[in-house]
């Protein structure tokens, strides 16, 4: 049992993550070309016009990955973060810093994409709608877990006072999320109309899957690229780093 | 296919203001995400190349 | 909860209240050791391979330059900001573990004021009495403020005192908290040469009652004995 | 528990000595609430109908604006650090300190709203939802606000910071308190918006004083 | 000259370095503008009518948020006698300071009200006299407020008492900001508000810092 | 407007400049003069009638036990706070009167930290002489810092230093601001010996270079000759 921790450990320490994230991000990168091209395809040339929308609602290849990313991101990084406070591993911290600015701009992304969706469809970029307005306070949400943990120079002060503010956050995240029970809103009856021809929805429904897989993958690596950079920030004193191919040569 | 002129797919219907401008920004953001981390990386590194030039000089 | 010190010093290592009689020309041993103690701030090690025993009756100068880590140092001994490495040891259990049973035997007054400038001597020193969970009667309160020579400022509010006055009310602790341990960051800032000499003796007379003290100074410490560790 | 009462006894007394504190907290509430008829303008229809939001958003800013005291004076002349140090569990402090703030910043509240209530012409049942719904709702604001004011101590930029991290943590509170009066106004019922509130403070009641003790502990380090 | 320069220098040096403080400024201006569409519904119409009145309100408070920063800090750790005690004239010390926290706290709200704007669906024309309102209003919100900051430095309960004494003196650029904007959405012409409100800045330009100046030494007596 | 030392000291009683350089042996006209100086705080009244006369080179030691009203008198010569009776004279001319001309050639560094915790010593630094309307550069800032025992110092944020080396940043003022008269509030404080040595010996040119100091301080002053003002 112990055994397996000290694995586990080996695997959670800055030293050995590091060559390994360096081994896995090119693979993230290949596979989000493959299917970014898959998904763009399909966006533009296999789905079909839509009757009610035009050709405007193929804004929902990006604008859904992108919600549902910005999302899951958040979900993720309070894991993280919570992880770190309990076991006072190091690297939880580092990844919980690395995926932020990630979420960030992908509730970033789910807001512009919306706006420019919003302006054709219901005449205005944006209404104060349940759906719109939890993901904005979600991407407040972030903006202050990033300005909290800049405003701290210790990292390790940092990262527990970032954890706090995530998981209490998290709490956050489904009241807002279920709060469009209380609102009448604008945001659901649009997507629905949208879905009349099942015919169509199949492969609009496939387009967004292999789009939202495609913001996967980018988010992995690029979170891995991050988080790689974070490691070396942190660990400037250490042995290991200055052991590194790269900075030897 | 949907399109019979590349000038109709660049036009989108009549909503091009609103797809493209979705997702040009989109992939402004996604490539240059990418480029600010790796910047942030090199940053990093030659610090820690620079540091570790002068430990060697200071041991000679 | 009213305090009581024979109760608290039980807790813990439970020989350690026989300890508090001095026993003059025996070995004590010691109740507070700390060794191979590090401490790191931002990227400069301070210091490092720290250690140190201080037996009841004993008292340990922390001297270095300005900056050589003399706070840091007290800090860590008090649990405020953990040390990078090494182990600090209360009747022999380590301090983190301890906890409150560790806080209840000791007291730390650091460089800051550390008192509410609204406030009068007075309710600063019953609150804060308060705060430990022990009530302090008005006739207590006034003696140790008097004893401090705060006479006839009980009821100023503090923000009208003077550094030297301030820096009083914060002392007056020592005699209303009952601590074991005494942790003072340059305790005679600020003070004139009569309250000088007054601190000196009070903190040799807690030794005298088998009391333990870390403290730190830039000047001569009119203390006899002492153990000094040097940053 | 003496430690408890005694630490809100030092507080409310503070409160006192400086002195006008609680006084000024309450006009801040007026005076945001009287902004709005006069940026805009005087239609008493508009008004009534904006009226639950209104005053909820000037609860929520005047509470916020008194967050910054709660733990950066303690901090700033080091009392913070004696408190930490105390033999008392800090947790019991902390919840003092909570509960402190509450009686000198959302009691006044709860107590004038009615008042500035019957200004925008809201009625007496739509009243009393009001002070019930800011009932539930401002201890949970001080519980929010506090974990905020604890991990916002001593950094650059904290006031700011803070109602930057506080605010999103308060659209639950806002929307279920201003939804109260609304569906109260259009006849839905309030129960169900009550509840809701009543069921995040009882979560905050539980959780606050632990996130706000492990983030004071993380300030001080 | 160069000291005017340089403390407006080092003010916003101390922006940056408190790092984010001017981002933060920004985004509380954005969350309370988000909120009262979530504590007053979503209705689009209902909100384009209090919209002008909205953005008013928030760019007042988050000015007079910042206030409290504009000497206060200063004044704790010392720093202000030593500008009272300067050889430069304080009156320029004390203008410097102002233009800083327009900078950093006024500015910032102008550029981003537009963007505010179109979320409560104003058209081109309503944004740039909203725009225009507050180039004018910001400047005179930081001079006016600096008399306040200055007057209640070191006094107890500052903060809130700071917001008592300012937020009435702030109701005439209220009043003609908001009206300028709602002037102009109502057909009546913008000009007269706008005029007005660029008096009272000459005003207040003129006046502000000799008072602010005059009540910083009597603060510190 | 850069400094021009000459041309400040020739403001106000223009003679004031030929006394600059110490001529021993001679009596030397007095350059502050306090007469029958009072100050009142709340109710009491802290000193009366108290009178002396500064000539350059010569410094004052103002004494007196905790709360006798040091810090009062040295903030009524500045002009902070004003006093109940009494005038101040400089160069001949009451100080309120002289406003920033007395201001340019006085220095007063109190109790308080005066420094701001986010800038490094040498933003610090360099900004307070820029708000004197004075430019110094790099090398001149350093030079000052490296005097006072902060050099790898100059580019941490002041927030993380100790409370010696804050007290150093704010005291490298004195040599960077080339003023006439000194008004030192206990700058000892918190210094450890090394650097009491050194600011003594800083002391010790600025009078020998016709400066003026007034001081107060509880230890005994390392500093030759000096009148005393005992409240
Ligand atoms: C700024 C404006 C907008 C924001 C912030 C926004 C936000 C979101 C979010 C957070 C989701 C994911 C929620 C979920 O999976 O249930 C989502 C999904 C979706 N949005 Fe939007 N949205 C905006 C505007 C629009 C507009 C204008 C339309 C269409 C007219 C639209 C159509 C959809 C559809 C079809 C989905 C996915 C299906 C669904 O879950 O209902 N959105 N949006
Ligand atoms: N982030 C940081 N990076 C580098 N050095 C730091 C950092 N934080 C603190 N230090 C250094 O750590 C030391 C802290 O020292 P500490 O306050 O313990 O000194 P001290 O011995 O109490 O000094 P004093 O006699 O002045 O009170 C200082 O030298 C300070 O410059
Ligand atoms: N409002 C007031 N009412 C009564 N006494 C007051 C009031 N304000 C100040 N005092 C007293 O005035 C004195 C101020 O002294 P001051 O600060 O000048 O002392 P100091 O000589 O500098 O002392 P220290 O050596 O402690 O710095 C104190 O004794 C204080 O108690
Ligand atoms: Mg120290
Ligand atoms: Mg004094």
């Amino acid at each position: 049992m112990s055994n397996r921790i000290i694995h586990w450990f080996k695997f959670a320490s800055p030293q050995s993550f590091y060559p390994l994230a360096g081994k896995m991000i090119p693979w993230f990168w290949a596979l989000t070309a493959v299917f970014g091209a898959i998904g763009l395809w399909i966006s533009f040339f296999v789905a079909p016009t839509d009757a009610v929308q035009g050709e405007g609602y193929r804004i929902i290849f990006i604008h859904v990955p992108a919600s549902w990313m910005s999302m899951f991101i958040y979900m993720v990084m309070a894991a993280w973060a919570g992880l770190g406070l309990a076991l006072n591993t190091r690297l939880s911290g580092m990844m919980a810093q690395a995926l932020a600015p990630t979420g960030a701009l992908m509730a970033f992304i789910s807001l512009w994409t919306g706006a420019f969706w919003g302006k054709p469809m219901w005449g205005t970029w944006w209404v104060w709608d349940a759906r719109l307005t939890s993901e904005l306070i979600l991407f407040f949400l972030y903006i202050g877990f990033i300005a909290l943990q800049a405003a701290i120079d210790d990292p390790r002060r940092a990262d527990k006072a970032g954890a706090i503010l995530a998981l209490v956050g998290v709490v956050n995240v489904p009241i807002i999320y279920f709060s469009v029970k209380w609102w009448n809103t604008l945001h659901q009856g649009a997507s629905v109309s949208m879905m009349k021809s099942p015919s169509m929805a199949q492969t609009m429904l496939w387009g967004m899957l292999i789009m939202a897989l495609c913001f996967w993958m980018y988010s992995i690596a690029v979170a891995l690229m991050r988080v790689r950079a974070i490691i070396l920030e942190r660990e400037t004193h250490t042995e290991w780093v200055k052991e590194l191919p790269e900075v030897k040569q | 296919m949907n399109w019979n002129s590349p000038a109709e797919f660049f036009a989108m219907g009549g909503y091009a203001l609103y797809v493209w401008g979705s997702f040009v920004v989109c992939a402004v953001i996604m490539v240059m995400e990418p480029m600010l981390a790796k910047m942030r990386q090199k940053t990093i590194l030659r610090a820690l190349h620079r540091e570790r030039l002068a430990q060697e000089l200071d041991k000679q | 909860m009213p305090f009581d010190p024979g109760n608290s010093r039980k807790a813990g290592f439970d020989a350690g209240f026989l300890f508090r009689t001095p026993i003059s020309g025996t070995i004590r041993p010691s109740m507070l050791s700390v060794s191979d103690l590090s401490c790191i701030r931002g990227e400069r090690r301070l210091f490092s391979g720290l250690g140190f025993d201080l037996a009841p009756g004993e008292w340990l100068h922390v001297q270095g330059e300005n900056g050589s880590g003399k706070t840091t140092l007290l800090r860590a001994l008090v649990g405020l900001s953990p040390p990078a490495e090494g182990e600090i040891i209360w009747r022999g259990e380590p301090t983190h573990r301890l906890g409150e049973d560790y806080r209840r035997e000791m007291l730390y007054l650091g460089h800051h004021g550390a008192v509410k400038e609204e406030l009068t001597p007075l309710e600063n020193l019953k609150l804060a009495a308060a705060l430990d969970g022990r009530s302090l009667d008005d006739r207590e309160a006034m003696a140790a403020l008097h004893r401090f020579g705060l006479k006839g400022r009980e009821e100023l509010p503090v923000r009208f005192l003077s550094a030297g006055q301030k820096r009083r009310v914060l002392l007056a602790r020592l005699v209303t908290r009952n601590a074991v341990l005494w942790v003072l960051d340059e305790p005679f800032t600020a003070l004139d040469v009569k309250a000088v000499d007054m601190l000196s003796a009070l903190i040799g007379e807690h030794l005298a009652d088998g009391g333990l003290a870390v403290l730190t100074s830039h000047q001569p410490m009119p203390i006899p004995g002492g153990k000094v560790a040097r940053l | 528990m003496s430690a408890f009462l005694a630490i809100i006894r030092r507080d409310l007394l503070l409160a006192m000595r400086r002195k006008s504190e609680v006084l000024t907290a309450l006009f801040f509430f007026i005076i945001v609430v009287s902004l709005f008829p006069l940026g805009i303008g005087p239609e008493p229809q508009l008004l009534k109908k904006i009226a639950p939001g209104i005053l909820w958003v000037a609860a929520l800013l005047s509470t916020m604006l008194s967050l910054n005291r709660l733990f950066a004076t303690d901090h700033a002349d080091g009392t913070l650090e004696q408190l930490v140090l105390s033999p008392t569990p800090l947790g019991l402090l902390v919840a003092g300190k909570i509960v402190a703030h509450w009686l000198t910043s959302g009691l006044p509240l709860v107590l004038l709203a009615p008042v500035l209530g019957v200004q925008f012409d809201l009625d007496a049942s739509a009243l009393g939802i009001l002070v019930g719904a800011l009932l539930l709702g401002t201890p949970l604001l001080s519980l929010i606000g506090a974990i905020g004011a604890a991990l916002t101590l001593g950094v650059r930029g904290g006031g700011v910071l803070l109602s930057l991290l506080v605010l999103p943590l308060y659209v639950p509170a806002l929307i279920f308190g201003a939804g109260a009066v609304e569906a109260h106004i259009s006849g839905l019922g309030a129960t169900g918006h009550l509840s809701l509130l009543a069921a995040l403070l009882a979560l905050a009641a539980f959780f606050a004083p632990w996130a706000t003790t492990a983030a004071l502990r993380v300030s001080l380090e």
